[in-house]
């Protein structure tokens, strides 16, 4: 096990999903100026092939349903990142009636950066603190997402109709 | 285009006189300011300005836009045109009361209402007659009041949907300031 | 006489089949009896080489009859395929007449390998084109009578080519049996041997003659089809044996750039057959294409004429007959099932008929010919051949072929089996018996001389060592040419070998669970269950734009312009009966006059 | 003790196959001006991939696809004679063998990926088969003339004729070199001809529902298909002698393809063939015409 923690905390591979408007932070992040690759961190096409979920910035409705459905998608173990204060209590969306407040809610989050809209440093800093954690063992969010999938599941059919968007898998 | 002290208008003037001539008494023109014109019409005599307008040279519909004066019970809808060779924007408002009053719809003189008539119906809740999907346009499943009016309380369903405690309640109430004018109220 | 008897059990099983037509158990159990009684006659009684020659003098026109090697190996894949045939068109609702058609047209068949003169030659060549034209002619398909036409229509072109050939070469040599003329002046004996040729090139659809053969193997019933297209069309490269060495040895020395254009038009056949098979959108008309790209090879085999590559072309043929027929085989068990040809209205039904999966898996493996199965042998031989005979151009070409069979193998088997299920194909079953019967039957020979292709290479070789020298060592499981050696059975060992060892790493490492249909990556939208995602037809639509003009030229319509050509003049010949005696009066004196003119007054 | 022999030698290629991976990824960085990652990048990537807990499969044959695939790239790797040390089996590598040998594997995995039903990965297995219809041909007709120049058709003799430096293959014949360089290109799938796998497009291709270990045995065909294909070019065109010439010949050639990979956008499919069939075919021809004049 301490081998894979080790190889899974060198080499995580980000889902190139960003919802919010964080998804500004994440190019110079990507490219030669900050350069999270050398961390082993690297952008793929779909769900199945990453580990590493980036909520950047605030999360309407319509895109929960999403983000939920690509996080089923992805295999285990996999992790969450929240970008901004708008994942933690809704941010400067709080009293709107489309943007969710508080993402744990609905998927169980690793580690929330603040700042609206934290700087490239931040998210190299966030990389480096998850990378910690998972070497170390500590970093089973996506453990409570299954354990208590059913309390996930109340929460989010409040928000939009569960039934018709999640996928029936025989588990 | 500084003569003698005075904004040249020459552009706003001369059509201020077309509209009155051809319009009369039905429509009230009034320069507000320099490439602006505003023009107050009935709801039976808006389609007919917007087709004299597009005619005239205003070929560009910028947007429509919906303003709901709750205490008048009125829906104030705002055409906003724009001409390139005068530069010069013209906003054609009419106004029709909030419930259930449906407005003829615009897109067969400018194309582009076709998207602003589904928002504001989507927004606001006014039907247009003759549009082909009014429906469901950006909020998905949406089952309640249309969220733009004012008699829509955000916070109330914020609390409801979003099972968060409002604090603001406790903190700070609302004074029921008069209304000041555009911008007044904070 | 022992021949005799065997038409004639064919012949009988073929009536008594059309009699107790409408009993459908009896005949089927008649039939069946025919057919087994026939193959293991044929394995048993019959020898090479035996005095079977029954010479009948005729007005000093004598008919022969015998049997040579050659001809007991096609007649073993003939028989064997039409068992296979037979025991598969049972689930077909046919009656006693498409039977007893395609019992009549395996006699013709037969009769064509035992015939040792051109006149029963040709008697035995029509009765099977005949017989395989009624057949076509009841195909399933609204098209099936102008096929069926078209079908005809060019046999008929090819047997009176064959005809007039016999005709000039009994002129020539006095006599009509199959012997050598390649001692005769002039070039007389290049017409006759190309008279000759055309027939099997139309049988075997080389390229300007293929026109019929997309049409006729897609509207003949289903399983007919993989006799069709997997044995009768031997009878060709059988022909081409038969001019190529008995009617004219000497070609390779007089003629050497006929056997170069022979072969170019193969290797043309294949790629071009090739390129239109992975455009089709109709499975049956995609495995037509492949069906001649294939026999291309065979051509490029024979064109090659060096000892190896007719071994090659030989094997190839045997090859075509086992994975082509594999092929139509099981296309026809989804038809079965599905009631539809069309490409994209199938998809995923691997989960409900896995058996003709992995016998399409197979055959498709085989069709590019992959190492371990039976497609491999024959065309490594091919290429060495045509290295040693140092003709590098034809080499591309012959590979470029090849790497079509990928792309319209790989079409075939994704748009049937792989993808998304249908609404409608939830409840199938797997094909019926007889289909499964005949696709596990097929799949033995697809291995086992894959492997070991000496079991077959002997027989061949010793026919073709009789005409050429030999050069190649072979023995039960490699073969070494001058050029390069393989051992078949190590590369076979070696997959297996892998495939466990991979296996073994997939089975270590976690587990993994079944997803639904629509659990899929699709941008995280949300679809419903019959949202269509299977992507079958079109699927090398874009090779549209990349091969562009040259694609839309085709005989066709060469062939439609000149039919216009011939109904233009159509017209004007009516023109002349205009139909009230005094024309015709007066045309008979004109004719009178002119015939005195010629005569010059000499009467 | 030849079959734990048999299993070091595949273990060795895929780790060197890997730390080619990694190579690439760090030259690319750099030309990026950007660090990258460590070398041995990759296989930590594949230890994480193997060790994810549970992944997805859509059926048998979608989760047989990698098995395939891997199978097929291993099977070629032990025909294909690694300078003069040859594989296990007492016959030497044949050209036809390990051409028809290389198909296996994308056959392998079209199958697999066919069976997920992702449109995306249909649209990919129909382009990669399609591409192949344009380097294919022209890889074969580029290393024709060695073979017919050598009088064989075994690689293994090929290499033991090209001993001393003036006997390469590549200095012989340099047109059919350059022909082959451009279809090892394709056949690599790298940049200008990285249609199949292309990300932008269709989110990775044939690999889009493909996780975990599948991906990870994916990962290592990848690999040990970067050491067969350059090194069935490097075995023809440079007859290695021994089998560090042979790695280091192969990593020249990769380099070469890096370079070209890193700085080229992306071929829509139909140029791409297009493409094949200008150039290169001139150049292959050319090759096959200086052979029969040079004879």
């Amino acid at each position: 096990m301490k081998l894979f923690n080790f190889s899974q905390s060198r080499s995580l591979w980000m889902m190139h999903f960003c919802t919010g408007c964080g998804a500004m932070e994440m190019p110079p992040t990507m490219t030669s100026r900050f350069d999270m690759e050398r961390f082993g961190i690297i952008p793929m096409a779909t769900p199945r092939q990453s580990d590493l979920l980036l909520i950047t910035g605030y999360l309407t409705i319509k895109t929960l349903k999403r983000v939920v459905r690509a996080y089923e998608q992805m295999p285990t173990p996999r992790y969450v990142l929240g970008f901004g204060s708008c994942t933690i209590n809704g941010g400067m969306y709080w009293d709107s009636y489309n943007v969710i407040k508080k993402l744990e809610l609905y998927i169980p989050v690793d580690i929330y950066i603040n700042g609206c809209m934290p700087r490239p440093e931040a998210i190299i800093d966030a990389f480096l603190k998850l990378r910690e954690m998972i070497a170390k063992g500590e970093a089973n969010a996506w453990k409570k997402y299954i354990e208590n999938y059913e309390w996930y599941k109340k929460n989010q059919s409040e928000v939009f109709d569960v039934e018709k968007w999640s996928i029936k898998n025989e588990k | 285009m500084l003569k003698n002290g005075v904004l040249k208008m020459k552009n706003e003037e001369q059509i201020k006189k077309d509209i009155e001539t051809t319009f009369g008494e039905l429509v009230k023109v009034h320069i507000k300011r320099r490439h602006r014109i505003k023009v107050d019409a009935p709801k039976n005599m808006t389609l007919p300005i917007l087709a004299y307008l597009k005619q005239r040279g205003f070929h560009q519909f910028t947007l429509l836009t919906c303003v709901d004066w709750i205490k008048k019970g009125m829906f104030e809808l705002v055409y906003n045109l724009y001409s390139l060779d005068y530069n010069v924007h013209v906003l054609v408002s009419t106004h029709i009361n909030r419930e259930n009053e449906s407005m003829p719809t615009a897109i067969n003189i400018y194309e582009m209402a076709f998207d602003y008539e589904r928002e504001i119906h989507e927004m606001f809740g006014v039907e247009f007659e003759g549009h082909p999907r009014l429906g469901e346009f950006l909020l998905e499943d949406w089952k309640g009041m249309p969220p733009m009016r004012k008699d829509f309380d955000t916070r109330a369903y914020v609390e409801e949907k979003f099972n968060v405690k409002d604090l603001t309640k406790e903190l700070f109430t609302r004074k029921e300031q008069p209304y000041r004018g555009p911008g007044s109220n904070g | 006489m022992a021949m005799f008897l065997l038409l004639l059990i064919i012949g009988l099983t073929g009536l008594l089949a059309f009699i107790l037509g409408p009993i459908k158990v009896l005949r089927n159990i008649i039939s069946l009896i025919g057919a087994i009684g026939g193959l293991l006659y044929f394995v048993f009684k019959i020898r090479p080489g035996q005095a079977y020659a029954l010479n009948i003098k005729i007005y000093n026109v004598h008919f022969g009859t015998g049997m040579s090697a050659l001809s007991i190996f096609f007649g073993i894949i003939l028989l064997g395929l039409f068992l296979i045939f037979l025991i598969a068109s049972f689930h077909e609702d046919n009656d006693g007449a498409y039977y007893m058609f395609s019992f009549f047209s395996l006699l013709g068949a037969l009769g064509v390998l035992f015939a040792k003169d051109l006149i029963s030659f040709f008697f035995f060549f029509e009765t099977m084109s005949l017989f395989s034209f009624l057949i076509v002619l009841k195909g399933n398909g609204e098209t099936s009578h102008r096929s069926a036409f078209k079908y005809v229509m060019w046999s008929a072109f090819g047997a009176y080519a064959f005809l007039l050939g016999t005709f000039l070469k009994v002129n020539y040599t006095h006599s009509v049996m199959i012997t050598d003329i390649s001692y005769l002046g002039g070039n007389i004996k290049l017409w006759i041997l190309i008279l000759l040729l055309t027939p099997f090139m139309v049988k075997t659809a080389l390229m300007p003659f293929h026109l019929w053969a997309p049409g006729a193997y897609t509207d003949s019933k289903d399983t007919y089809t993989v006799f069709l297209s997997g044995g009768l069309s031997k009878i060709g490269v059988f022909g081409y044996f038969i001019a190529l060495f008995n009617v004219f040895s000497q070609i390779a020395v007089l003629y050497p750039w006929l056997l170069k254009v022979f072969a170019y038009i193969g290797a043309i056949t294949a790629s071009l057959a090739g390129i239109y098979a992975f455009m089709q959108d109709d499975a049956k008309k995609l495995l037509a294409y492949s069906s001649i790209s294939q026999l291309g090879y065979v051509a490029v085999g024979f064109g090659v004429y060096s000892h190896f590559s007719v071994v090659a072309a030989l094997f190839h043929a045997l090859g075509h007959a086992v994975f082509e027929s594999l092929l139509f085989l099981v296309v026809a068990g989804v038809y079965y099932r599905t009631k539809t040809h069309d490409l994209r209205k199938m998809g995923g039904l691997i989960k409900k008929m896995p058996l003709s999966f992995i016998g399409l898996l197979f055959g498709i493996i085989a069709t590019s010919g992959i190492p371990p199965t039976i497609g491999f042998p024959s065309k490594w031989l091919l290429y060495e051949a045509i290295i040693l005979k140092n003709d590098l151009f034809l080499v591309s070409l012959v590979f470029f072929a090849s790497i079509t069979a990928f792309l319209y193998s790989y079409k075939l088997i994704h748009s049937i089996f792989l993808g998304k299920l249908h609404k409608e194909h939830e409840h199938i079953k797997e094909a019926p018996f007889g289909y499964g019967f005949g696709i596990v039957v097929l799949l033995i020979p697809l291995f086992v001389l894959g492997t070991n292709p000496g079991i077959v290479v002997k027989p061949i070789d010793y026919i073709v060592r009789f005409y050429l020298k030999p050069d190649l060592a072979y023995n039960l499981t490699n073969m070494t040419t001058p050029l390069g050696h393989v051992n078949f059975p190590a590369i076979g060992i070696t997959m297996t070998l892998l495939f466990t060892l991979s296996f073994i790493i997939y089975l270590i490492f976690g587990k993994s669970y079944r997803a639904a249909q629509e659990d899929n990556y699709t941008a995280t939208e949300w679809i419903d269950k019959d949202f269509g995602l299977h992507y079958g037809g079109e699927f090398y639509g874009f090779m549209r734009k990349a091969f562009g003009k040259p694609l839309t030229w085709s005989f066709e319509k060469i062939l439609n312009a000149c039919l216009k050509v011939v109904s233009f003049l159509g017209e004007i010949a009516r023109g002349f009966y205009m139909g009230d005696a005094r024309v015709y009066l007066f045309y008979i004196i004109l004719f009178f006059a002119i015939i005195v003119y010629i005569m010059g007054g000499k009467l | 003790m030849s079959i734990l022999y048999f299993f070091l030698y595949l273990l060795l290629v895929t780790v060197i196959g890997l730390l080619y991976m990694g190579v690439a990824r760090k030259v690319t960085a750099h030309i990026q001006n950007r660090y990258g990652p460590p070398i041995y990048q990759p296989i930590l990537d594949v230890l994480k991939l193997f060790g994810k807990r549970h992944t997805v499969t859509h059926g048998v044959m979608h989760s047989l696809g990698p098995v395939i695939a891997y199978t097929g790239i291993a099977s070629t790797l032990l025909f294909l004679p690694l300078g003069n040390h040859t594989p296990l089996l007492h016959f030497k590598g044949d050209l036809f063998v390990v051409l028809y040998l290389l198909v296996v594997g994308p056959l392998g995995m079209a199958l697999g990926a066919g069976e997920s039903s992702n449109p995306n990965a249909t649209i990919a297995m129909a382009r990669a088969l399609s591409l192949m219809l344009g380097y294919e041909i022209i890889f074969f007709m580029a290393t024709l003339p060695v073979f017919y120049h050598y009088h064989t058709a075994s690689i293994y003799k090929v290499i033991q004729a090209q001993g001393v430096f003036p006997h390469w293959g590549a200095i012989i014949f340099p047109i059919s070199f350059l022909a082959a360089l451009f279809a090892l290109q394709g056949m690599m799938g790298e940049k200008p001809f990285e249609i199949a796998i292309a990300p932008h497009e269709i989110a990775s291709g044939p690999m889009v529902e493909y996780g975990g270990k599948y991906l990870g045995l994916l990962q290592l065909w990848h690999a040990v298909g970067i050491i067969v294909e350059t090194g069935l070019l490097v075995d023809i065109f440079f007859g290695p002698q021994n089998i560090i010439w042979f790695f280091i010949g192969t990593f020249i050639v990769f380099y070469v393809v890096i370079l070209v990979n890193a700085v080229m956008p992306r071929f829509r499919i139909e140029q791409a063939v297009r493409f094949y069939w200008g150039i290169p075919l001139l150049l292959a021809i050319l090759g096959i015409l200086q052979v029969y004049i040079w004879r």
